[in-house]
């Protein structure tokens, strides 16, 4: 779960941590008086994506009515695919310099890692390429959390020896984001050190793991639904389903993400373009593919579905049933060519073919007829 | 022969009583896998599926002389499930459970090491089979068959797929490891590949990688020292979009590695040849 | 630091530990009152030793009136050297059974350890004797802290196996204790399970590590100086020495722990007995051995002193004028008799006798010269 | 020779800086201990009593080549202190500090065990010295003289008072080690007597011990195996009351031992002369 900069920000400060003074807006009258209790304000789009600084997500207003006039011209903007559902107002800081302090898993160590750079700012991943020395490294063990001696090496190594009990105190707060939020990533870039030596969270980002969200009931309750996603993720995310909506026509049904992305691989080689990426899990139950089926169907762009489905423990002639069963169910008149194999991929076949669904002989072959049966109609 | 696991090795489940286990050790004793008992705190003393129920591993270790368990709990209890099996012995742990948090996989790991000789399987895989012998976990044993083939991979299905059609051109398998697809995990591609080089009854290999991580590269680096097996790799997830990006901490930490093309072009760098669909790898593999 | 039992259910309270409803009452009157409100109680004085049952300190009371009668007997009374400063009014529970959960530090494996028995009760002592396996033991990792698989294995190894989700529960609060508390022994005996099921602490035992304190000043100022100790030693704590009141009537000084316990078993080989412990530990300054000095002879038993000093940074000439400068400052009467050794020790003695104060020539000596010397006086 | 601490150890001083730190760095080097460096954070690249001053341990080790540390910092400070020696590779940690929180001192003990080769000494002790060669802590060199009779003690001013005795009587001594006085610490009598009875310069061994605690007894047994060291040993505290004991914890744990005459019984019967005041201990040890 990917959080806000307004709600990673309350999150920090409930870790310790300071932040500027800042309100949220919903609209531009709200913005308005924001304005007017905090002063100058920088007013700011909230999406959970980088870059909304170049794509104009964010003014500074002087007065009030200069933070509607801003508020007015975000709010509903759409950056990256994300309409921007509200802006934050924040007062700017007196800034000394900027720091780089960020916390995510390093996927190949299989360990945490906290980095730390003196050369802050929008730039550290050119940083990172150019000068990789600059940014300093840690890698806490997971059940010590950082030692004080680590820290210590850490402050040093990165070059900020000067501000190492502030640094080192900011560092173990934000540690804090795993134990307490079980967070995958958790970055405060700018760390800003004021002139007069205050340190402050500029910015943040914070992801929480979707697969600890059980223990953290409180922030999806907090957080959750903030956003405008796609319609149909979160019609997915009702029924259970994973779905990731791209930008073609042809709906894709896999079970299993490896079989999914591999569909997606074959689709493309093929000349076509996925509407989604959509993995019914291992077991291939009836009433998932009928689930999977009707939300690929809310989307007026998709032209045909394709699925790829392998039939194991579920065998296959049991897919094929399920399968002619929810089209029936949904009605549905667009193309669909599936490609079943595994147990009793035979019977499933014919089960399909009986029942008028086009079976792929090959997954390649399948995907070649969902491109053609699809290019026909355009 | 095979690697890790044979007919002989002695087999508990834990959660062998919930629905997942239950169905899932009837499969595992349908092709004769040696279980010789389950876990589940509270029952022990009973008996489920003609195999003996145990409160704790370290009980049934101590009964049963088990070597190897399959762990079918749900995501909140798996990661304590692993310490428990490795703090009482068990040498193979095959973890299928799926949504583990990886703060919890990363506490995982870091305890494993005190346990040099336990290796995981998973989190979030089908398990492993070796064909004609024993499975643990979730791997259909109808569309396998013995023969001379490794076959490690990342993703369920697709291993499904690709076994079953080895098995349907004639060739068999020695054995099949579902490594699984989480970021933090037990086992990797380069230590089942190093089993694999050491068995004498696998010639062939077959890698299913997929996008992310560095885990193909490792093994492709191994594989380019020198292999007696002859190999076919596939990469899934040219396609996939990559996960909308927030924040630079990711980047900084992987930088560019992790995409298909870079580990399909480790594998051909390595001698290896590269299907570039699932449909390719049997007669890649001739 | 140790607390007393209704401190040490506040604290285990705060941990998410069950407790039975009480009231403390530091007067008849307000032991009457605690009745009047939760209704029959048992009265039990607050002291920080065990046996205060045998002692007569713990009292039923069914009526206000018995309440009252009960404080009236029990608060001021000694039990083991301890006046009863406050008693404790607390419902009685429904007892199904009794268990023991105990953790301490075991010295010899340098580490913590929880023991959990289905023999709760008083006579734990006697079970550990007599049947040590009835005693489940599980030494968790110092940074992991107890883990969820060893719990139940803990809690079947101690034939409580249908208990074991509300005893995993309470024992990780219980260990909870050392993280946030430094607790080095934490105690709940008995853990009652009460006819209805419920785990509920019956009594509890707490002792706080004093050399964390700095980390728990907030304990210090909720539960310090409740209970009325032994008068010197409050006043060898405000300055600042290590100082234990004994039964006997020679003062002794030694400074190094290890010598200063030696010096008391040389007194007690001489025929005398000691009247108190006090390290003042490595440097000997004068300023120190005065306070010492001063602790000492408030105590009107003492009719004699005996200092045991190794001279080995700080110089025996040193330490020999300061001590001279001590007695005078104090106009010190009683009987001195100093074992001066290490570093010029020489000087260190002529300066005493020419300041008459008696040097002993070994330290089997000066425990003779002052057994001697107050022998005289008596 | 000497066990441990030799001319050449190349030692740094952690807190150099502070006010304890710079007084028994000043008196070890006056002894000529190779004192190399010290750490203080934030001073690092400046100079103290002529030697450098790193921010970290890690730099020092790094820029000094150092093996041995004495750490002279306050008890909040001091588990962290002896973590980052050990874990920048120092071999010999000598912790003066008195008053460490005995939880701390568990978590380091734990710590200690992913670093096989650090040895360290304390903490609550006057630390060690090789009379004629070097010290680290805070023993006074000028009571010491070089001899055959090794001297491990868990209390401190006892420890000089029985070095000074023996300089005084003529036997001087090969090592004297200040194992330290809390119940949780590093190397034990019996790890210090193994080293005793390796050292061919040492013929001779005095152990003074103290109530509490099974060390005492373990160092017995391991004389009873059989020993070439003519050994006393003196327990103090016979004499001493037992603390106003509350809950059964303790006594569940350590039953029945620990006491000052369990403690002699157990020297005895490995064949150990006791001495009864330490002012025995010289005549006894002839």
């Amino acid at each position: 779960m990917k959080l806000l900069e307004y709600q990673a920000k309350e999150v920090l400060a409930s870790l310790g941590i300071a932040i500027p003074p800042g309100k949220v807006a919903r609209t531009p009258e709200e913005a308005a008086a924001a304005c007017s209790e905090l002063g100058p304000v920088a007013v700011k789009a909230q999406v959970p994506v980088g870059g909304r600084g170049k794509a104009g997500g964010i003014k500074l207003a002087g007065t009030p009515d200069e933070a509607r006039a801003a508020a007015a011209q975000i709010i509903g903007m759409d950056i990256k695919g994300f309409k921007v559902p509200l802006v934050y107002c924040e007062t700017a800081l007196d800034i000394g310099r900027e720091i780089y302090l960020g916390l995510t898993v390093d996927r190949d160590a299989r360990a945490n890692v906290l980095m730390l750079s003196a050369k802050g700012g929008i730039d550290i991943e050119q940083v990172a390429e150019e000068s990789p020395e600059s940014i300093a490294r840690l890698y806490p063990n997971p059940w010590r959390g950082p030692l004080d001696f680590e820290l210590t090496q850490l402050v040093f190594d990165a070059g900020l020896g000067e501000l190492a009990r502030p640094l080192a105190a900011v560092i173990n707060q934000l540690y804090r984001a795993i134990p307490e939020l079980d967070a995958v990533t958790a970055e405060i870039n700018p760390l800003v050190v004021t002139k007069n030596g205050e340190v402050i969270a500029g910015d943040a980002k914070l992801e929480v793991d979707e697969n600890a969200m059980w223990r953290h009931k409180d922030l999806e309750q907090r957080y959750g639904g903030v956003l405008e996603g796609d319609p149909y993720e979160v019609e997915a995310k009702k029924r259970g389903l994973t779905y990731v909506s791209l930008d073609g026509d042809i709906g894709i049904i896999g079970n299993g993400a490896g079989l999914c992305m591999s569909t997606l691989d074959l689709v493309q080689r093929a000349g076509g373009r996925a509407a989604n990426f959509c993995d019914i899990g291992g077991g291939a139950k009836a009433e998932v593919v009928e689930n999977a089926l009707a939300v690929i169907l809310m989307n007026p762009r998709v032209r045909g579905v394709l699925m790829n489905v392998f039939g194991g423990i579920t065998r296959g002639d049991e897919v094929a049933k399920g399968l002619v069963s929810a089209r029936d169910n949904l009605k549905m008149q667009l193309p669909l060519v599936v490609r079943l194999s595994g147990t009793r991929a035979e019977e499933g076949r014919r089960i399909l073919k009986e029942n008028g669904i086009e079976p792929g002989a090959s997954a390649w072959d399948a995907a070649e007829k969902i491109v053609e049966l699809t290019r026909v109609r355009a | 022969m095979s690697i890790l696991l044979e007919a002989s090795t002695r087999v508990i489940v834990q959660g062998v009583t919930g629905r997942e286990g239950t169905f899932h050790t009837e499969q595992m004793q349908a092709m004769g896998t040696k279980v010789v008992g389950g876990t589940s705190p509270g029952k022990g003393g009973s008996t489920h599926l003609g195999v003996a129920v145990f409160n704790t591993v370290a009980d049934a270790v101590k009964a049963t002389g088990a070597e190897a368990s399959g762990i079918f709990v749900p995501p909140p209890f798996a990661p304590d499930a692993i310490m428990e099996a490795a703090a009482a012995g068990i040498t193979l742990i095959v973890c299928i459970t799926e949504g583990i948090a990886i703060q919890d996989m990363i506490k995982v790991k870091d305890f494993l090491r005190g346990y040099p000789a336990a290796r995981l399987i998973g989190a979030n895989c089908p398990g492993l089979i070796t064909p004609g012998a024993a499975k643990i976990g979730i791997i259909p044993q109808n569309i396998t068959s013995r023969g001379p083939v490794g076959l490690v991979s990342r993703s369920g299905t697709l291993t499904y797929e690709v076994a079953s059609a080895l098995s349907a051109s004639g060739m068999g398998q020695s054995t099949i490891v579902g490594i699984g697809g989480d970021p933090v995990l037990g086992l990797t591609f380069k230590d089942v590949v190093e089993l694999f080089e050491q068995d004498p009854a696998t010639t062939h290999l077959v890698v299913i990688g997929e996008i992310g991580g560095s885990d193909e590269e490792h093994a492709a680096e191994l594989l380019a020292r020198g292999s007696r097996l002859k190999t076919v790799a596939f990469i899934s997830g040219r396609t996939a979009p990559e996960g909308k990006r927030m924040g630079h901490a990711g980047a900084i930490i992987s930088g560019n590695r992790g995409t298909a093309k870079g580990k399909e072009e480790a594998f051909r760098k390595a001698g290896v040849a590269v299907a570039e669909t699932t449909d390719e790898i049997v007669g890649l593999l001739r």
